[in-house]
């Protein structure tokens, strides 16, 4: 193959006309041109789909009521801590007290940390499978900071966001040269390389399998103690308000335009004069830096780190939140994460329920294995409600106006 | 020219859907057992969702097929195929990681695949056999997508516009073969290139909005009337001459 | 930049892959404001040679220059940025989006291609304003919500060239815009075609198989075979040439 | 001198194991497009089975350990079947969503593993020379491991056979690219997807039975700590290239061995050559460019 | 077991307190929750006489799965913290022990750690206790099993983890101190073939060898030594684990040295006698971690029977309590509140199928008790 490299100046600009169309003048858009070009699509694909379902309610009506659904809920959720309401199976006291407090602040920030997964997978089509780097870098950024500098909390935050952002911007700038299952690989090589390094306990920096302690001298009282739980439950759902704004944000800007193109057809995009990998990089550097965000946040919460927090597990995790709630949409990805934490955190109580006990064992066995519960639950969202909870609620919605009309 | 032949093929009522939306509302028709039998009509109409609802790669909802007499609208789409029906998509939708060659071998069906007939006819394939289907140009695409029909023994053809993106003397080969084929295997033909319906489809079926809307047994009787064509196809008036010839569109003078 | 620099120029322009010549030796120039029609077998390499123009192939040897300033070591979207557009033979549209959004992309492109998070697309500022319009001028306003995975092959076509005309480049490189448009459609587009050439003194190439559209509309018409340059002529003495008729034509032309 | 043998023949060992993990992967993913999460599942189920077989019909035979070689292998094969008609069939085309139910059915096969098996690790017998050593230029080089090399070689050669003397590769290739049209040629494109996926759950299901006596043990997470690697095998051997899985595996498992004996950083040289790899040639070693 | 969160919180205070056990019931040490809830049960019945009362004041103990997720536990110890809990007990995870114990000093709760090993826990605040034995206790138990130290090249085996690298500071602290050389082979976490390692071990000619090893790979680990003759150099010490591990060691089992936790029997107390006797009625077997629950119940016990409801009061009756636990006379350290207690060297023979632990020797608490930690 004699065809010339690449220029110097822009390398990565041509980067397709080598990787993918060298060989052989491929007419763009059929797709699947070569096994590599079809795993590249895949992502897509899957987005793409979830569009359809997208298309039908997105009526300027629609989008109003959605608006409003979201305020109405904000304020809600914001009173929550002030109102007594129980829920007996789903919350594991009355709202006001810490229990349940807890757990609905983990819910806000899993919502959080899928949305800004969302911007990578939903929006540009990335399948990252490194995401988790960055939510550890945060979470273990600003312990470690916390530790060593003993500066106050929100200098220390920043010190940490800066941080994530450069290791987001260097990561991704490497990551982002291949595509589809090859990109998917290389941000799990990062994440794996980022995982092992923490386990390994670096100058005793990282805390090794036990993770680290939040150093809690930094942090203002407020937000030390159960008995804080309400200030930090407020704090989990600003952090989520804030990470929505911020992916509406570069979602509906031209970048986030641009980064959707580039998920359907970077060669397109191409010839249209514009550049997918800055766009590309773009998100992926405010996808990685949210996520870093809620990891900061994340420690304050859980009061400390464990190595989970940057393993590929995590980022399945996230991956299993966003495609929960409905790959595309960033109320999929808000749903899906308050829901897997709910059912993670609360079927774990639910399989122990006594009730079981009476079964037989081969009901019993399974049943009482909250993970059995998750993956099959997945399983079945994956098979029968494609679109996620959002799809299906769309659906619904389309089959009742259908009826009225 | 009523013939008392059994049609190959009887569609009766056929429904067919993608994704839950609706693009065959109703078709009616039957294949005579020889000749072209073209369908007609403008973009969009749902010419290629009814070649597709046939042999059941779109969902069909409603209706009855019948193949030589028997019923084939509940059976999967191999098992049509293997009945003896050759399908040429529109998209030309070769295997663009495999080359021509399997392209090809993967095509055969027969103990006796007609293999000196497709080299004959598209001799560059020949040629190009280890050549990834996909580095192909578009015309050369073309070629293995009919190739890969005319391999077979068929009971009937459904070709979907096979002259599209080639150049004028292959659009004449291809129209030659087509006419060719025709005499051993009916075909069910869609094509926008009117000269070449003029020139090879005996029948013709008119689409619009997923519903035949005009049969006839003499397509040229159909492209002479100018005021069905302007009525189903939007033209003015049907060049006479093969789509080789030099005249200028209509409102194309300069 | 003279004003008087032509506004393509290729010097020696080759391909090799593999073994393979795809292109050799390709040389020709265009003035501004002039439409060459592109024409010759399948396989001849006139796709090849749009998509090393536009980069998205990088040729092997010779060099490409527009309005004077050479392209070689432009990466893709500077040359889109220096004004050149183009569309594909088989249509290459973001499928998950719909019809507006897809042509608003391409407005979008014109206006300035700042990925500025700030920068917001307002719901109907100007890229919507004239996206609508270039819909509004192939046809399509009425599907303006579509996904383009949902059209028919037709209308896709047709997205390309909205694409294009709100694109608003200078230089312009069309593959087989006629290909699977419906005859009725045929006349319109040829109008649009025309419209962006004349009125406003664009460059254009175009690749065709519609020997009509091509004599119809091009100053000089370009054959290529076998990866060469055959002839660059005026419509006439191109018809009148004998290796066109034998080798491209066929024998049924006239 | 005698430790770098060690090291070299153990490093070709624990490659040859890489590759019993890889390639069902490979065939499957190479093939079908799916990055089969739920690999290690196959893997963990066969190591199990063959693992209760023998130790109810008693363990520390020849003929008992070959047994439960086939044991693995046919359970491997059953489960991925049944994976691939419920799970994967339904999902055509979609290749997100494929991978999506692997780790779904990751997550709760090794849930239900642990449920019935429990957490800890089980500790397989087989024939005592497998626990044994062989003198090779002064390096003591554990038995096992020159069954295990001899194996992965034989599951090479299975493999490159049935894809080089059957339709079904191509068939596979074709219909991962464009499955209707597949069918529109009239081939029950359905069968050999099925084909495929029983063969990688079959070479699973074998490697687990070798991987529990590699290791000398068997429980819920042996699938998955092997999984990693497969991936990272598979996709630096370049997709759907079973020589290049090949190839990879002994590769990563020599410099993983080196690496981790001089410097202790086996982990992160893996790594590194991954991204090395894919940033120099996305397609992977061995990958098909086109 | 209750496990009715419900009826925790009302009820009238000065008679009952609320204590939260939180333990893995299912995830990857389920198998060590599993002991430790049986003991527990045996050293609640054992110190309450099976009332379930201490004078007039109801044990409300409500039970919370982990899964191994510190998550989890974190989310669980904030409800019952919030439901006005004053005693959290129990896990095996150091990972999920640390973030407990940083709860309890952020809220000023009791918290009676498990058999979770790792020495920051001793020392690490006021309101941290533990009812196992920590790492320090361990590899001082190693030391015993050469005569005099001095001058002896010590090397350490582990992986280089939190958990080995711990060990061999600890190996270096306590033995280095009583004059061994002490040096280290450390083998990357996630290394599966060991042999290299093993041969370099046997290179180096050690006098004694302490392996430090957790988890599933510890088969092939002790299959390569034994491979490659490593025991024929010198004694290899390690911690016998479960009994669901014996057969982990493979044919390296009889001739390994074993440092030991809790030996069942050797101590023949009452209390060890009543926690076998309550764990075999259920149907159990006593094993390794057993003795963490029973005193753990013994602590909770004498915490609310000293202090009532008041954490400052039960911190004061646990600091510097001795007293009869299944492993003899148990000691809760005043100052860092590390627990002295008895260890054993054991050793493990093949019979059948089955291996059989003997013990060799019963080391005396004092002698293995941790250095002071410093607060
Ligand atoms: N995947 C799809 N989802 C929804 N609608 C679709 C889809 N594919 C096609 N359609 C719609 O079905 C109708 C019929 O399409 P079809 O491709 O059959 O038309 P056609 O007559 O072959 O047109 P052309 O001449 O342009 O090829 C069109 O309106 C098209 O938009
Ligand atoms: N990798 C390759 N190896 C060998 N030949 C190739 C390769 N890629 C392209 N070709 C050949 O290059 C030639 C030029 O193709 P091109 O697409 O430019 O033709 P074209 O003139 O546009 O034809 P059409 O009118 O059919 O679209 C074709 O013959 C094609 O088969
Ligand atoms: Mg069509
Ligand atoms: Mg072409």
């Amino acid at each position: 193959m004699n065809t010339q490299p690449t220029n110097t100046s822009e390398a990565m600009d041509t980067r397709p006309a080598d990787a993918g169309t060298v060989s052989a003048p491929l007419e763009p858009g059929t797709e699947t041109q070569t096994g590599q070009a079809s795993q590249a699509g895949t992502a897509s694909k899957l987005a793409r789909r979830v569009r359809v379902a997208e298309s039908g309610p997105r009526t300027a009506r629609g989008q109003i009521g959605i608006w409003a659904a979201g305020i109405v809920g904000v304020i809600i959720l914001a009173l929550l801590p002030l109102l007594n309401i129980s829920v007996p199976g789903l919350l594991p006291t009355p709202t006001y007290q810490p229990g349940a407090l807890q757990l609905l602040s983990l819910c806000l920030f899993m919502a959080a940390a899928a949305l800004s997964y969302h911007l990578l997978i939903g929006v540009a089509g990335l399948l990252s499978f490194g995401h988790a780097l960055y939510f550890g870098a945060g979470s273990y950024g600003l312990a470690i900071i916390l530790n060593t500098f003993g500066l106050p909390l929100l200098p220390s935050m920043g010190l940490a966001l800066v941080a994530a952002l450069l290791l987001s911007a260097l990561t991704g700038m490497v990551a982002l040269r291949v595509t589809g299952i090859p990109f998917a690989m290389v941000t799990l090589a990062f994440a794996q390389a980022g995982s092992v390094l923490v386990r390994r306990n670096p100058g005793g920096a990282t805390g090794g399998e036990e993770g680290l302690s939040l150093n809690t001298a930094g942090v203002p009282d407020f937000l030390v103690g159960v008995a804080n739980t309400r200030n930090l439950y407020w704090l989990a759902l600003l952090t989520l308000i804030v990470v929505f704004a911020l992916v509406s944000w570069v979602q509906a800007g031209r970048a986030g335009h641009v980064a959707a193109a580039v998920r359907e057809n970077e060669l397109r995009v191409r010839v249209l004069g514009l550049q997918p990998y800055r766009a590309k990089l773009l998100v992926f550097v405010v996808g990685g830096t949210l996520a870093a965000l809620v990891g900061m946040v994340f420690l304050l919460l859980q009061s400390g780190t464990v190595p989970r927090q940057v393993s590929a597990d995590f980022t399945i995790t996230l991956l299993v939140m966003v495609v929960l709630g409905g790959v595309g949409s960033k109320w999929g990805a808000v749903l899906g994460g308050v829901i897997y934490t709910l059912l993670d955190q609360r079927l774990t109580t639910l399989s122990q329920s006594p009730a079981l006990d009476a079964l037989p064992p081969v009901l019993h066995v399974p049943l009482s294995e909250p993970l059995f519960i998750l993956g099959t639950l997945f399983i079945l969202v994956v098979l029968f409600m494609p679109g996620g909870l959002v799809g299906a609620i769309q659906r619904l919605r389309g089959r009742f106006s259908k009826k009225q009309a | 020219m009523e013939n008392n032949i059994r049609p190959i093929l009887s569609v009766e009522g056929l429904q067919a859907a993608i994704d839950g939306s609706q693009v065959v509302e109703s078709v009616s028709f039957q294949v005579p057992a020889t000749g072209i039998t073209a369908v007609l009509g403008r973009n969009g109409v749902g010419k290629t969702s009814t070649l597709k609802a046939l042999i059941g790669l779109i969902t069909r909802t409603a209706g009855t097929i019948e193949l030589d007499g028997e019923r084939i609208e509940k059976l999967p789409t191999h098992k049509i195929i293997r009945r003896g029906v050759g399908y040429v998509p529109e998209d030309r939708e070769v295997f663009s990681a495999l080359s021509v060659a399997e392209n090809l071998r993967l095509a055969e069906r027969d103990d006796s695949p007609r293999r000196a007939l497709v080299e004959q006819l598209f001799p560059d394939l020949v040629k190009r056999a280890n050549q990834a289907a996909g580095s192909l140009s578009g015309g050369q695409q073309q070629m293995v997508s009919l190739a890969r029909a005319l391999l077979n023994e068929n009971k009937l053809l459904l070709v979907d516009e096979p002259t599209k993106g080639l150049a004028p003397k292959i659009v004449q080969e291809v129209a030659e073969a087509l006419a060719e084929a025709a005499k051993t295997v009916p075909i069910l033909l869609v094509e926008q290139n009117l000269p070449v319906v003029r020139q090879l489809a005996d029948g013709a079926l008119v689409l619009s909005a997923g519903q035949v809307v005009h049969r006839t047994d003499s397509a040229r009787q159909f492209l002479d009337d100018e005021a069905l064509t302007q009525r189903y196809l939007g033209v003015q008036s049907e060049p006479a001459a093969h789509g080789n010839g030099h005249q200028m569109p209509a409102g194309g003078a300069r | 930049m003279s004003p008087t620099a032509p506004a393509l120029e290729l010097s020696g322009v080759s391909l090799q892959i593999g073994g393979a010549r795809i292109l050799e030796d390709v040389s020709f120039t265009v003035q501004p404001g002039e439409m060459i029609g592109v024409i010759g077998p399948n396989g001849a390499g006139k796709t090849t040679l749009f998509n090393l123009i536009s980069g998205v192939l990088k040729a092997t040897g010779g060099s490409i220059a527009m309005a004077g300033r050479t392209l070689d070591k432009l990466p893709i979207h500077k040359r889109a940025a220096a004004g050149l557009g183009r569309t594909f033979q088989t249509s290459s549209l973001f499928n998950g989006l719909d019809v507006m959004e897809n042509v608003r992309l391409a407005a979008q492109a014109k206006l300035g291609g700042s990925l500025s998070v700030l920068a917001f697309p307002r719901r109907h500022d100007e890229a919507s304003t004239i996206a609508a319009e270039c819909l509004e001028q192939v046809g399509l306003s009425h599907r303006a919500k579509v996904r383009t995975a949902d059209l028919s092959h037709g209308d896709k076509r047709k997205v390309e060239i909205a694409m294009l005309l709100a694109a608003d480049p200078t230089v312009i490189l069309v593959d087989e815009p006629m290909a699977g448009v419906g005859m009725g459609d045929v006349p319109s587009l040829v109008e649009i075609i025309r419209r962006m050439h004349r009125e406003s003194g664009r460059t254009l190439m175009m690749v065709e198989h519609h020997m009509d559209v091509v004599l119809g509309l091009a100053d000089r018409v370009a054959v290529m075979h076998n990866g060469t340059l055959l002839a660059i002529d005026s419509p006439e003495a191109i018809i009148a040439n004998e290796t066109v008729q034998s080798a491209y034509l066929g024998q049924g032309a006239a | 001198m005698s430790t770098l043998v060690l090291l070299l023949i153990t490093g070709v060992g624990l490659g040859a194991l890489y590759f019993l993990v890889a390639s069902g992967l490979s065939l499957i993913y190479g093939l079908m497009g799916v990055l089969n999460f739920a690999h290690g599942a196959f893997l963990t189920l066969g190591a199990f089975v063959a693992w209760e077989f023998s130790r109810r019909f008693g363990e520390g035979s020849w003929s008992m350990f070959l047994l439960s070689l086939l044991i693995g292998a046919i359970v491997g094969g059953v489960f991925a079947a049944l994976t691939e008609v419920v799970l994967i069939r339904p999902l055509y085309n979609r290749h997100i969503e494929q991978v999506l139910v692997t780790v779904g059915l990751s997550l709760a096969a090794v849930a239900i593993f642990e449920g019935v098996w429990g957490t800890d690790p089980q500790y397989p017998a087989g024939p005592a020379w497998l626990s044994g050593t062989t003198g090779i230029l002064g390096a003591q080089i554990p038995n096992d491991r020159f069954v295990t090399i001899i194996i992965a070689l034989l599951v090479l050669a299975g493999i490159v056979l049935f894809l080089k003397k059957t339709r079904y590769g191509m068939i596979i290739r074709a219909g991962v690219e464009n499955r209707s049209m597949v069918t529109a040629l009239g081939i029950d494109v359905r069968k050999a997807f099925t084909l495929v996926f029983t063969l990688g759950g079959a070479a699973a299901g074998l490697g687990g039975v070798l991987a529990s006596h590699y290791f000398g043990y068997v429980s819920p997470a042996l699938g998955g700590s092997l999984l990693i690697f497969a991936f990272i095998v598979t996709v630096i051997g370049g997709l759907g290239s079973l020589a290049g899985a090949a190839i990879a595996s002994v590769v990563v498992g020599v410099l993983q061995q080196l690496a981790n004996f001089y410097w202790g950083v086996g982990d992160f040289v893996v790594i590194v050559l991954l991204a090395v790899v894919l940033l120099s040639k996305p397609t992977g070693l061995m990958g098909k460019m086109a | 077991p209750t496990s009715d969160p419900a009826a925790a919180g009302d009820g009238d205070a000065a008679s009952s307190v609320n204590i939260g056990i939180v333990y893995s019931k299912t995830g990857p040490l389920a198998a060590y929750g599993e002991a430790y809830y049986e003991g527990l049960q045996a050293g609640l019945d054992y110190a309450t006489e099976g009332t379930g009362k201490v004078g007039d004041t109801e044990l409300n103990i409500t039970y919370h799965d982990d899964g191994g997720d510190p998550d989890k536990a974190v989310t669980v110890a904030k409800e019952l913290i919030g439901k006005d809990y004053k005693i959290l007990a129990g896990t095996a995870s150091s990972g999920i022990a640390l973030k407990l114990v940083e709860q309890a000093e952020q809220n000023k709760v009791l918290y009676i750690s498990g058999p979770a090993a790792t020495d920051s826990i001793t020392g690490a605040n006021k309101y941290t206790f533990r009812s196992g034995r920590q790492s320090m206790q361990d590899v001082a138990t190693a030391g015993t099993f050469v005569d005099d130290l001095d001058g002896k090249k010590v090397t350490v085996f582990a992986q280089d983890n939190a958990f080995g690298q711990g060990n061999l500071a600890a190996v270096d602290a306590l033995l280095g101190a009583q004059g061994a050389k002490v040096d280290s082979i450390l083998v990357p976490e996630d290394v599966t073939e060991f042999t290299p390692f093993a041969r370099q071990l046997v290179d180096g000619d050690p006098d004694l060898v302490f392996a430090a090893w957790a988890g599933t790979t510890s088969g092939s680990m002790w299959q390569a030594l034994d491979q490659q003759g490593a025991f024929d150099v010198a004694p290899i010490v390690t911690g016998l684990g479960d009994i669901a591990t014996y057969g982990a060691f493979g044919d390296a089992g009889e001739k390994i040295s074993f440092l030991n936790h809790y030996f069942p029997g050797a101590a023949g107390t009452d209390a060890e006698k009543a926690m076998i006797d309550s764990i075999e009625a259920a149907g159990k077997e006593a094993d390794l971690f057993s003795p963490d629950g029973f005193v753990a119940g013994q602590m909770i016990a004498h915490a609310v029977e000293e202090g009532g409801a008041d954490v400052d009061s039960m911190v004061g009756a646990l600091e510097g309590w001795s007293f009869e636990g299944p492993k003899g006379t148990t000691t809760v350290r005043a100052s860092d509140h590390a627990l002295i207690q008895n260890m054993y060297q054991v050793s493990l023979s093949k019979d059948g199928d089955k291996w059989i632990p003997e013990l060799v020797e019963t080391i005396d608490g004092e002698q293995v008790a941790p250095p002071e930690a410093s607060k």
